[in-house]
């Protein structure tokens, strides 16, 4: 697919400017932005939250809310302007020459509408009888590969999951063989493993039949799959434009390298490499900005860039929005962040030092629903945790990785008390801890703390950062009122953010902000343990690796010890000591953070790496597909959990009995009936990366 | 898919469906409600009458004046009173007195049948007048008929009554409102109507209406209407309203307003009857603040009556002054027993003489209904000048009467109906002791000069008596009478031959006619 | 930027979305003109509540008396904008009354949950389940006629409404992280719900209390219309219009001004409403 | 879904019962004796006392509640104390009364208060918008007395359309019943004309906003597919339930509008008997209200379970 084959372009958008008004202020979400789609390409758009890519997409779509407008630029599509079509014009295009799939599958379908009727709707208006329509559905709903489409077709959107709804998203974009398929981060909010699916059948789709795409995604492993084509975004404006593999191997914008150096890649360890990340936080799309957008987090700013760069074409096909993109061609000037202080020191785990010990830690909640239930005794339950016995060593950081419902934030708030839990042991320093927090003392309060997933929630937000951090000290360390001001202060500090910042709000501050203002209250009382649910997931791109750092190195300097739960096995594996891979409540597989990347690996983490979008267009991945969605915690599956699902299951076994907990040669375990060397006998490495990974293990 | 698009696009056939519906249902409301309409060939000769909703049908106990003008017209009094306060014969054609003025003979119509067709006979009277002066019974006139000796029958057609002592008031006490005459042995008087009145009762629908029709077989001759319609009216203004929509006949007990812009509209004419009905704000005499003359002095200080009667009454019947007796009274009112002119000052002065250096804070209890609250808005405002502060309580009827409130509160206003004599109220509101003596109220000289008028037969003594009594009032009794009260009515143009009472639920429909 | 401009900041953002829309700056400024007129009533009112101008019954409107004169000659510009600290008044406190009430019992009975929880939302659906006015009716007529009684029928009325709004607040707050710090700290119940939670509820307070106080005016005026719990000479604008009821063809303006007041002020406040709702809905402002 | 039924059903009696706790305790502290009241003012205290006794006043109130409750169970209602007449006819009429003027009330309300509603939502900001918006929320803003003194005095008094009065006396024929149920149904609907295009318009801006609703739009259907099977179909649903909820809401929020016409519904005989201190009648309208509020949330749910598919298929 090369670009003098297709002289003419499918979609062109020239110079397209689109502001907001808000509060009765108009600001620009998208500048001047210029990006061309071929026939049968598909081209990816990349940004962090704010950088205009939605608008762009929803701008192509000429569907644009009531509070934005185009305010200069056109939208060529086969060469007729979209932006001088009225809507009735529209409807002839719309689904039928490119069609949309949205980003959050839970509300983008009609809810009191049977999905067939939903799906043949748009095929009746080409003319299709009712019958017709219906046949079309249902195949249209077999190509996207859903079981049983007739069944389907008369559920409602809210009795299939959310993979499903996304594939049913699919199927009717391209029920009518549009030309372009627009698609808005149409895998974000799903689990890993179904993300590997549908990026698999768009994949599919799009090459059997020839579709081009516009794929939006701030994730830059899902574009590096997908894309043949990728675009960077920041702040509104298109800062770099390149083919994909060109693109993720030599950036020549110092923003799309420091995008690359924010992620850590599979296999990564913090203890061999340390993200650079981006510097500074992401502009609020109400500044007013002159000169480069990307200035103040740049490493190479110089003067010049104070007026704004235009797009330079480097080399056929690729532009990039900087003065010195020259200099970082020829390697004179390093786009890179500059990295701040090394990794500590490796460490092993060794006995004696254990701080928190779980023993067949249980948690069932019962399923109420009303009174009549309670009544009749048909209490279901909620078998969130089952039997989960693990240990965390001090200045170690344990990984918790499994996909939604998996019970891993359950067992986070369990062990700190914020759940009460069924049965089972929780030792801290050997003591016996209560159940819930309100048989704990305030020491044993002091000694565990949490940082909590939405940045946004964390803080009261009526109360000023002071105050905040001021509270555990006073309530936790019986700090005096005024030492625990001055303490906040130096809290702050260690953060490396300045004293002022204690007198602003939550609301005034940035997400990487709050979450450092998150890591200095957890850390205000000198913590054992630190549990950290999914601390970076809901920060931007560029901004998680400065938190990763942050965590980790007052992790190391305090020597506590921290578990750290999350989806992301690359983030896991680049945090953590020793990785527990969990799966509806059961620890699959245990192991050090080296080992977990190498086979022999629990089916189901062998099924994970698979799933995980490698930062590396180039990069090879075994193909290893989950099918149908995870059972949920209330119909736990007898014997093995995962046999439902397992690619590599044996029969009646895995049904009938539960799996032996087998132990490695590092202290590992592998919860599988499958043998560890027949497991390693058949499995190969799941991934690889096409050059070679700094720090990889 | 097939079912689905048809359920969907019946939801939203729904919404006419929904009023198609709807509007059967009014359909059949309405139907149904016809069929128990009459519809009439030609139009009946009704008259619609809107009055305020009663709570007593009993005669011995009807008070309002809707509970009377139902009563009269269902039932018969013995010796009725004209629109002049003039006796008049009813029940009874003719009467005379023994000349020791102890024993009274009635002669009674004849041929007289009740609405269930039974004869009347002097047994009903003999029997209804035991009834109503039995003490056992709690009935109000129990006092006014305790005089009575012995009540009997000389035959079917006469009836005597005898008298303990000479009472020069006794034919206007047979003509009380109490007084209809109920068939003999009658078990249930509230429940029913069976009268010998010009109207029988067809159909009673509490709280709604009452329809009447004609008695055919009345004995002073057929009514010339073919039937009432009453209708109960809550609020006089929507009576009003009604009137000038054309959908009333009659009301009454208008607020002076309420006359007023009816006197302009077109359609309707008014009625205008002056009365010897009147309000009294008394404060009570027998306990902190009354029992100081010099708070009582103040109080008539700083009330300037006149101005009260053009005000609220917008000078429609006369002003007062502070007895019950009253001009309507020609023989015995005194027009020169007049309180002293206005004097804020002065008021003033005496209250701090009394000790009330800054302010006197009173509650003034009335009825929540009619002319009260203006006339207590227009008395709290004088009375401020005087450093009298009055907060008004406003209560329901049935609160301020039924629980005893109007007889306990130190500062009220009372209406007093119109009676066709003066000695009523001084025997039962100013006599020391006396049931209805809410201003608690004790002079024996006054005592002296009421028993004196109460029992003299001679017109003379009678009126000097009330004279005096009038000054006494002036000089050192309990009330302010503002003003006595017209009473307004008002009918629709084709109404003929209606003439308001005195008090008005006396008003007889037996000779009204309507304009063809 | 300093604690108290951040929150100044947000004030003036608030005051902007407020006076941006032409509707909620138009309630805005009439509650605010109302409330002004409650204030200042009786220093600017030319004529006294009751002064009676005896030589000037049934005078239409003109420059001396801009809303006319009634029967007893009383200044009907004057008798509304009186009214307006009565109405206000009552409605203003018996609103914030049952605020307080209403917030406390939600916040306790959302976060506690359980049977606690189920036994007070059982009882406010009782409460509930009897229209307000019929409510009103009922407790006016038991209790004796007096300023407080209104309070109180207010406060009946509107505190189990509220206590739902705030405790539908407290369910989607509890299980927050900022919820669950507070109980990591060790801090207490009256700590977590009074400054952790009830800071959430503000803008479904503000918005609940606007409305609220906009049928609580509706209900003191109908009840003063009905003249049940309010005595005449009230400063009642109801009353004024039922006591006017008789004048509609001598002096239709004692009639029409005190009903175009309440109109006027419960359109207002329900504009307000509307208002606080964008606000609530509306981020704060990027800039800050 | 019948375990959604039986458990909406549960909730209905058990709120009826509460609610017929926190009636009967309200009407226990009514002041005034009821005796007298019933007597009169002229009575003797003797008579009074003597009634007191017959009627159970001298009862404790546990008594008194179960006693009533048990009555009122087996329709069993009593006797007015000011009317001496079985209240369960009286209340049956006018019940009946109520009821024709709330459907007629719907029946003029529901369809152009959803059509303008519709209409306002779908062209935001339009003229027809501003107007629809201003124009209901004057509506609402309005109390019921000021809008049904206006129109008896233009349309009865000025123009003479309209009979001022509704008594619905017999004499007045079925031509006169329908004219006399115009002014009272019209203030009514005025009322809840502002309302219901208020929430409708507001429902249509909020599901037209919905990311189901781009869906639909970019799929290329026509508008009008978009409008009725999309957007109406969700944004009516919360309309629905209202106007079931707001039958319940007439039959007592009907209070002021038969006052103030004289309309002799429940909503009047309520303030009779509250001035009355007449008990049994009070008592009965307001259980009667809580039922007719209670069942008329019953039918909200199921109508909203019908036409929402979550719940339909719990």
């Amino acid at each position: 697919m090369t670009r003098a084959s297709t002289p003419a372009p499918l979609l062109e958008v020239q110079r397209l400017t689109v502001a907001y008004t808000r509060a009765g202020r108009s600001y620009d979400a998208v500048r001047q932005v210029s990006l061309t789609v071929q026939q049968g390409e598909s081209y990816g758009l990349v940004g962090e939250s704010g950088s205009g890519k939605t608008t762009l997409a929803l701008s192509v779509m000429r569907y644009l809310p009531r509070s934005a407008a185009v305010r200069g630029g056109r939208v060529l599509l086969n060469g007729a302007d979209l932006l001088t079509l009225d809507a009735k014009a529209m409807r002839r295009i719309w689904g039928r020459r490119i069609a949309f799939v949205p980003q959050d599958p839970h509300t983008s379908l009609n809810p009191s509408m049977r999905i067939g009727q939903q799906l043949g709707e748009g095929l009746s208006t080409d003319g299709l009888d009712q019958r017709q329509a219906r046949q079309r559905a249902l195949s249209l709903l077999a190509d996207v590969h859903l079981p049983d489409p007739p069944r389907i077709a008369e559920c409602y959107p809210h009795q299939i999951s959310g993979g499903m709804r996304q594939r049913v998203l699919i199927a009717m974009a391209i029920s009518r063989e549009p030309q372009l398929l627009v698609m808005d981060e149409p895998t974000t909010g799903l689990d890993t493993t179904t993300q590997a699916s549908i990026l698999d059948l768009i994949r599919d789709l799009v090459r059997r039949r020839s579709m081009s795409i516009l794929y939006v995604s701030h994730n830059l492993g899902v574009v590096a799959q997908m894309c043949d084509r990728v675009a960077v975004m920041y702040a509104g404006e298109l800062l770099e434009d390149a083919p994909a593999a060109r693109l993720y191997a030599r950036p020549l914008h110092p923003y799309t390298q420091g995008l690359l150096d924010s992620v850590p890649r599979l296999g990564q360890n913090k203890r061999r490499v340390r993200l650079r990340g981006v510097a500074g936080r992401p502009p609020s799309p109400a500044e007013t900005r002159s000169g480069c957008v990307f200035l103040a987090r740049c490493p190479l700013a110089i003067d010049l860039c104070n007026d704004a760069p235009t797009l330079f074409e480097t080399a056929e096909g690729h532009t990039a929005r900087c003065h010195r993109w020259k200099e970082i061609e020829a390697g004179s000037a390093d786009p890179r962040q500059p990295a701040s202080r090394k990794a500590g020191p490796p460490r092993t785990p060794t006995i004696g030092r254990e701080v928190l010990a779980l023993q067949d830690v249980q948690v069932h909640f019962p399923l109420r629903r009303s009174l009549a239930d309670v009544f009749s005794r048909r209490i279901r339950r909620v078998r969130a945790v089952e039997d989960v016995s693990l240990s965390i060593e001090r200045g170690f950081a344990l990984g918790l990785v499994g996909e939604s419902g998996s019970g891993k934030t359950t067992l986070g708030l369990t062990i700190l008390g914020l759940v009460e839990r069924t049965s089972g042991e929780i030792h801290l320093l050997g003591k016996p801890l209560p159940s819930v927090i309100a048989g704990r003392s305030p020491g044993t309060l002091a000694r565990m703390q949490m940082i909590f997933q939405d940045v946004d929630e964390s803080f009261v937000p009526t109360m000023s950062i002071a105050e905040i951090l001021r509270r555990p000290l006073i309530r936790l360390s019986g700090s005096p009122p005024d030492e625990a001001s001055s303490k906040a202060i130096s809290l702050l500090e260690a953060v490396h953010l300045p004293p002022e910042f204690a007198d602003r709000f939550p609301s005034e501050l940035s997400g990487g902000e709050r979450q450092r203002v998150a890591i200095a209250r957890a850390f205000a009382s000198k913590p054992e343990v630190l549990v950290a649910d999914e601390p970076i997931s809901s920060l931007d791109v560029s901004v998680q690796a400065a938190v990763l750092n942050l965590l980790n190195d007052i992790q190391v300097v305090r020597d506590s010890g921290l578990i750290f739960i999350s989806h992301d096995l690359a983030v896991i594996g680049y945090i953590s000591d020793v990785i527990a891979v969990i799966y509806l409540g059961r620890l699959m597989q245990v192991a050090p953070a080296a080992e977990i990347f190498e086979p022999p690996y629990h089916p189901y983490t062998e099924a994970l790496l698979s799933a995980i979008p490698l930062i590396d267009p180039r990069g090879k991945q075994e193909r290893i597909r989950l099918q149908g969605d995870a059972p949920s915690p209330v119909d736990v599956p007898r014997g093995c959990p995962f046999h439902t699902r397992c690619p590599r299951f044996l029969g009646n076994l895995c049904k009938e009995v539960d799996p032996p907990e087998q132990r490695t040669a590092s202290g590992g375990m592998i919860r599988c009936h499958i043998s560890l060397d027949e497991l390693k006998a058949v499995q190969p490495r799941v991934f690889a990366f096409s050059s070679p990974v700094e720090g990889s293990g | 898919m097939t079912t689905e698009a048809r359920s969907a696009r019946a939801g939203l056939r729904a919404i006419p469906g929904l009023v198609l519906s709807l509007a059967a249902v009014v359909a059949a409301a309405c139907a149904t409600g016809s069929s128990s309409a009459t519809s009439p060939a030609e139009p009946e000769k009704v008259v619609r009458i809107g009055i305020q909703p009663i709570a007593q049908t009993d005669p011995a106990l009807i008070s309002s004046d809707s509970e009377v003008l139902i009563a009269n017209q269902v039932y018969d009094y013995l010796i009725d009173i004209d629109e002049s306060n003039r006796l008049a014969a009813r029940l009874a054609t003719d009467w005379s007195v023994s000349p020791d003025g102890l024993e009274y003979t009635f002669d009674l119509a004849q041929g007289v049948t009740f609405h269930d067709g039974s004869a009347f006979t002097a047994r009903d009277v003999v029997w209804t007048f035991d009834r109503l002066r039995d003490p056992a019974s709690g009935y109000p006139t129990a006092d006014l008929y305790s005089g009575i000796t012995d009540i009997r029958a000389v035959d079917d057609h006469q009836v005597t009554f005898t008298l303990l002592k000479t009472n020069p008031f006794f034919l206007f006490d047979l003509a009380d409102n109490h007084a209809l005459v109920l068939k003999a042995d009658t078990a249930f008087p509230d429940r029913g109507f069976n009268g010998t009145g010009p109207y029988r009762v067809v159909e009673y629908v509490p709280p709604d209406r009452i329809v009447m029709e004609a008695n055919t077989d009345y004995f002073a001759g057929a009514p010339q209407l073919d039937g009432l319609e009453i209708t109960f009216f809550a609020d006089t203004s929507s009576a009003v309203e009604a009137l000038q929509g054309g959908q009333l006949d009659f009301i009454m007990g208008l607020s002076t307003p309420q006359y007023d812009s009816l006197t302009q509209a077109d359609g309707v004419q008014t009625q205008i009857v002056d009365t010897n009905g009147f309000v009294a704000v008394r404060l009570r005499t027998d306990r902190s603040p009354g029992n100081d003359p010099r708070v009582i002095q103040a109080l008539n200080l700083a009330t300037d009556r006149q101005s009260l009667f053009e005000v609220v009454r917008r000078g429609y019947g006369s002003v007062g002054a502070s007895s019950p007796i009253g001009p309507v009274y020609t023989d015995y009112f005194d027009p020169s027993a007049s309180p002293p002119p206005r004097d804020p000052q002065a008021a003033r002065a005496l209250l701090e003489e009394a000790g009330y250096k800054e302010v006197l804070k009173l509650d003034m209890y009335m009825l929540n209904t009619g002319d009260y609250p203006d006339l207590g808005a227009a008395l709290k405002a004088q009375w401020a000048e005087a450093g009298i502060d009055v907060s008004l309580q406003l209560v329901p009827e049935g609160v301020y009467y039924g629980e005893g409130k109007w007889l306990d509160v130190d500062l009220g206003i009372t209406g007093w109906a119109h009676r066709p004599y003066p000695q009523f109220y001084l025997d039962v509101m100013l006599v020391c002791g006396a049931k209805w003596n809410e201003s608690h109220f004790c002079d024996p000289e006054f005592d002296r000069l009421a028993g004196l008028a109460g029992s003299t037969s001679d017109l003379q003594t009678r009126a000097s008596a009330y004279r005096q009594i009038q000054q006494i009032l002036v000089d050192r009794g309990p009330l302010i009478v503002p003003y006595f009260f017209a009473q307004f009515g008002a009918t629709s143009e084709r109404v003929q031959g209606l003439k308001l009472k005195p008090f008005p639920g006396r008003t007889d429909f037996r000779n009204v006619s309507l304009a063809p | 930027m300093s604690a108290s401009q951040g929150g100044r900041s947000r004030f003036r953002q608030a005051v902007a979305i407020l006076f941006q829309q032409r509707s909620s700056a138009i309630g805005t400024s009439i509650t605010l003109i109302f409330v002004l007129a409650a204030l200042f009533g009786p220093v600017v009112a030319p004529y006294g509540l009751n002064q009676q101008l005896t030589s000037a019954t049934f005078q239409p409107p003109s420059l001396a008396h801009w809303f006319g004169t009634d029967q007893l000659g009383r200044d009907v510009f004057s008798r509304v904008l009186l009214g307006a600290r009565d109405i206000l008044a009552f409605a203003g406190v018996g609103t914030l009354l049952a605020i307080i009430l209403g917030a406390t019992i939600g916040l306790f009975s959302g976060y506690t949950g359980g049977v606690v929880d189920e036994i007070i939302m059982r009882a406010f659906d009782g409460l509930l389940a009897l229209p307000a006015m019929l409510l009103a009716l009922l407790l006016l007529a038991s209790l004796a006629s007096s300023d407080l009684s209104v309070i109180i029928v207010l406060v009946v009325v509107y505190t189990p409404i509220v206590a739902r709004v705030v405790r539908s607040v407290v369910l989607s707050v509890k299980e927050l992280a900022y919820v669950r710090a507070a109980r990591l700290q060790g801090e207490g119940l009256g700590w977590i719900l009074y400054r952790a939670i009830l800071p959430a509820t503000y803008p479904a307070l503000a918005v609940e209390g606007a409305l609220r106080f906009s049928y609580a005016i509706f209900l003191i005026a109908s009840l003063g219309f009905l003249g049940i719990g309010f005595q005449p000479p009230s400063d009642n604008w109801g009353m004024m219009v039922s006591d006017a009821r008789q004048l509609t063809s001598a002096a239709p303006w004692a009639l029409y001004f005190p009903a175009a007041a309440i109109a006027v002020v419960v359109v207002g406040v329900n504009l307000l409403a509307d208002g606080l709702k964008r606000i609530a809905q509306t981020p704060p402002d990027p800039r800050s | 879904m019948s375990r959604y039924l039986v458990r909406r059903l549960g909730f209905v009696v058990l709120t009826v019962f509460l609610t017929s706790i926190v009636i009967f305790s309200v009407i226990q502290v009514l002041p005034g004796d009821v005796a007298r009241v019933i007597l009169g003012r002229e009575a003797g205290q003797a008579a009074v006392d003597q009634l007191r006794q017959e009627l159970g006043l001298d009862l404790p109130a546990p008594v008194r509640y179960l006693r009533w409750i048990a009555d009122f169970v087996r329709g069993a209602w009593g006797e007015s104390f000011s009317l001496r007449t079985a209240v369960l006819p009286l209340v049956a009429r006018r019940l009946s009364n109520s009821l024709l003027l709330a459907a007629v009330v719907l029946g003029l309300a529901v369809p152009l208060s959803v059509g303008l509603g519709v209409m306002a939502g779908l062209r935001q900001d339009s003229f027809l918008d501003n107007v629809v918006s201003m124009g209901s929320l004057a509506l609402v803003g309005l109390p019921e007395f000021v809008t049904g003194l206006v129109l008896i005095q233009v349309f009865a008094l000025q123009l003479g359309l309209f009979p001022a009065s509704s008594s619905l006396a017999d004499s007045s024929g079925l031509g006169g019943k329908i004219a006399q149920l115009i002014l009272p149904s019209l203030t009514a609907a005025l009322v809840l004309l502002g309302y219901l295009a208020r929430l409708t318009r507001a429902q249509v801006i909020e599901e037209s906003g919905k990311p189901y609703v781009r869906t639909a739009v970019l799929k290329g259907l026509p508008r009008r597919t978009v409008i009725l099977r999309h957007i109406l179909r969700n944004a009516l649903m919360p309309t629905v339930t209202v106007v079931a909820i707001s039958f319940g809401w007439l039959l007592s929020g009907l209070i002021v509008i038969e006052a103030v016409f004289n309309y002799p519904g429940l909503g009047s005989l309520l303030v009779f008997a509250v001035s009355r201190r007449d008990l049994p009648v009070i008592q009965a309208i307001s259980m009667l209200a809580v039922v007719g509020y209670a069942l008329a949330n019953l039918s909200a749910d199921l109508v909203y379970a019908a036409l929402n598919p979550r719940l339909r298929l719990e």
